[in-house]
């Protein structure tokens, strides 16, 4: 056994064993914490598989902005726990552990069992990038060859966002989300809240924009920006903007609004829909993909801040 | 053992215990922390597969890795309005699971204010 | 080179799990405010690391978006840590 | 000049590596919050301050340093941040209590 598979061995047990902490530990709470740490672990193994831009993906959601999402969760509900429901009898439990166990084996046994012949789609991708100009892969498959399912997944967000807002109290109704954060001048968080952003806002552009030729891309720039953007508001430096606000619900339909538009420009013009002119193509892309960070670093941040809480009204 | 197999085992042991906790945990928050294990084992059989499919000097192939990241954004606007579904419940009734037992007597909003 | 590369990949690996069990069964809310700050830098170390190790020059720019969300997610940790403290009646600094 | 490279990694990375082993025992063997919040700041300053100085002379290049470097100045701005703010957190508990 080398070296390297020792490695992956430990990676794997420390991660399973985060894993399993997170099922049965008694706190919400911990298992908030433990999930952080485990999208962290799976962070790693995603770069341990040459797989750059889901790492990236998995480190900005997984260890970042879900974790923010659960923990801010699991502290609310801390109250609601000493009166938690009964949990389910001993047979249930066993069923449950039967049906996990044989899941996990028939897809164990279909990883081990997995045939030589290696289906890939890898040198179709590569032998067609020139018609984007863009050496990035994957950005190529999510941008051009599979535009489709990212303009949807666009959509996407923006459902869960109207679902999210239409949750809202009557008499928060279109309000601000999240509670009101006090600026405190001389605290050390209104430090950071000033200083961080900047750099955060570089290094959020520097990612997105070297997704063109590298790992990197529009969404997870577009989860650094939120990011930050939170980090202010929970400062106090800033306030979470109404809902019904008309600037901001521009923001975010601008990405997939932008998107569509190209589609049917392609359907028009071209020879179908989403097809971008060869010409065109490369610009065509990094204009929606401008679009789309933004679209996107304002749904995650809204995502996070929840449905409305506080009325418009004075 | 190589590195595909060893994270094969690993993302079907994580669907295992994504599984059982999602089924066993009463508390709504507890499933939707399990359903994310389970997602995240899910994308990693996928990966794993790209793994294998390497190939024109890509590490792991392109159209897998497109799948998940597209999942993975799916999945966090799920989790996401599935948080809020749950903070609502609990705004409205008071409670973090979904028992049988007393129906919730949903406490009505003050008149539009 | 690389075999010692990994070698300490795994020691690190092994140091922030064992950090984790400490911090993690840690009676206080302050112990496991920790934990999001050890599996930033830890996880920032290993990823380094790996990248060296595997070859992928890319993986610095993960460390670097992890950077910020560690940063921001322990920021957004330690503000939930302080508002359940004002939740016990011992400060009014949030919540309208 | 290769050999001295790796000298300069092996020497930094396991220097880093036992910051890393001294801020893990600090925290199971001290017993209060901040007596371990500073054995955790070993470990953040110093620990991956010698892992990035370990990596430095493998770069690829010059741009690759250049974040390595960034990487750890923003660690060490989020450690000295957020150990204030729990140390903060700790000292309110206590006079809380």
């Amino acid at each position: 056994m080398s070296i390297a598979t020792l490695f992956e061995i430990v990676l794997v047990a420390v991660m399973l064993g985060l894993g399993i902490w997170t099922i049965t530990v008694r706190e919400t709470y911990s298992a908030a914490v433990g999930f952080i740490a485990y999208g962290l672990l799976v962070a790693l193994i995603w770069v341990r598989l040459d797989a750059v831009d889901v790492a990236l993906t998995e480190a900005a959601i997984g260890g970042g902005l879900s974790g923010v999402l659960l923990l801010g969760a699991a502290a609310r509900l801390r109250g609601a726990e000493p009166r938690a429901a009964t949990a389910p009898g001993k047979a249930t439990r066993a069923a449950a552990a039967a049906v996990s166990v044989l899941t996990a084996a028939a897809l164990a046994t279909a990883v081990l069992l997995l045939p030589d012949s290696v289906p890939t789609l890898a040198p179709t991708v590569v032998a067609n990038a020139w018609a984007t100009s863009l050496a990035n892969p994957v950005t190529n498959v999510l941008m051009a060859f599979r535009a489709m399912d990212t303009m949807l997944e666009k959509v996407v967000l923006l459902l869960a966002i109207i679902g999210v807002w239409s949750l809202a109290s009557d008499n928060a109704w279109g309000g601000r989300p999240g509670p009101r954060h006090q600026a405190d001048p001389q605290g050390i968080l209104v430090f950071l809240a000033r200083l961080l952003p900047p750099i955060g806002i570089v290094i959020g552009i520097y990612i997105f924009w070297t997704g063109a030729n590298h790992p990197g891309g529009a969404f997870q720039g577009g989860a650094i920006l939120a990011s930050m953007w939170l980090l202010a508001v929970m400062a106090g430096l800033t306030d979470m903007p109404p809902v019904s606000s008309r600037w901001l619900r521009f923001v975010l339909v601008a990405g997939p609004g932008l998107f569509l538009l190209v589609g049917i420009f392609g359907l028009w013009l071209g020879p179908g829909f989403l097809a971008y002119p060869r010409t065109l193509a490369k610009p065509l892309i990094l204009g929606i993909e401008v679009a789309m960070v933004l679209t996107i670093a304002a749904t995650l941040g809204l995502l996070l801040a929840g449905a409305p809480e506080r009325s418009v009204r004075r | 053992m190589s590195t595909v197999t060893v994270f094969g085992l690993c993302a079907a042991a994580a669907v295992g215990f994504g599984l059982y906790g999602l089924i066993t945990n009463p508390q709504l928050l507890r499933k939707i922390i399990a359903f994310n294990l389970l997602g995240s084992g899910v994308f990693l059989l996928f990966g794993v597969v790209g793994r294998r499919g390497e190939a024109a000097g890509i590490g792991n192939d392109p159209v897998p890795q497109a799948f998940v990241i597209t999942g993975v954004v799916v999945a966090f606007s799920a989790t996401a309005l599935a948080i809020a579904l749950l903070l609502r419940l609990f705004q409205a009734d008071g409670s973090t699971t979904l028992g049988s037992g007393t129906p919730p007597s949903v406490r009505s909003d003050p008149p539009g204010g | 080179m690389t075999d010692f590369l990994t070698l300490a990949l795994g020691f690190i690996l092994a140091m922030l799990a064992l950090g984790l069990v400490s911090i993690l069964r840690g009676p206080e809310d302050t112990d496991r405010m920790m934990a999001a700050q050890l599996i930033g830098t830890g996880g920032i170390a290993a990823l380094l690391l790996l990248g060296t190790v595997t070859g992928v020059p890319a993986a610095i720019d993960v460390a670097l978006t992890l950077a910020l969300l560690a940063t921001f997610a322990s920021i957004a940790f330690v503000k939930k840590g302080l508002s359940s403290l004002d939740a016990d009646g011992t400060g009014a600094l949030e919540e309208k | 000049m290769s050999l001295a490279r790796d000298i300069v990694t092996i020497a930094a990375v396991s220097a880093g590596a036992f910051f890393f082993l001294a801020g893990t025992v600090g925290l199971l063997r001290f017993p209060d919050t901040l007596t371990r919040l500073h054995a955790l700041t070993k470990a953040d300053n110093l620990g991956l301050g010698l892992v990035v100085l370990g990596l430095l002379p493998q770069a690829g290049s010059l741009r690759d340093g250049l974040k390595l470097v960034s990487i750890w100045l923003l660690g060490l701005l989020a450690g000295a941040t957020v150990s204030q703010l729990i140390a903060r957190t700790a000292r309110r508990r206590e006079t809380a209590r």
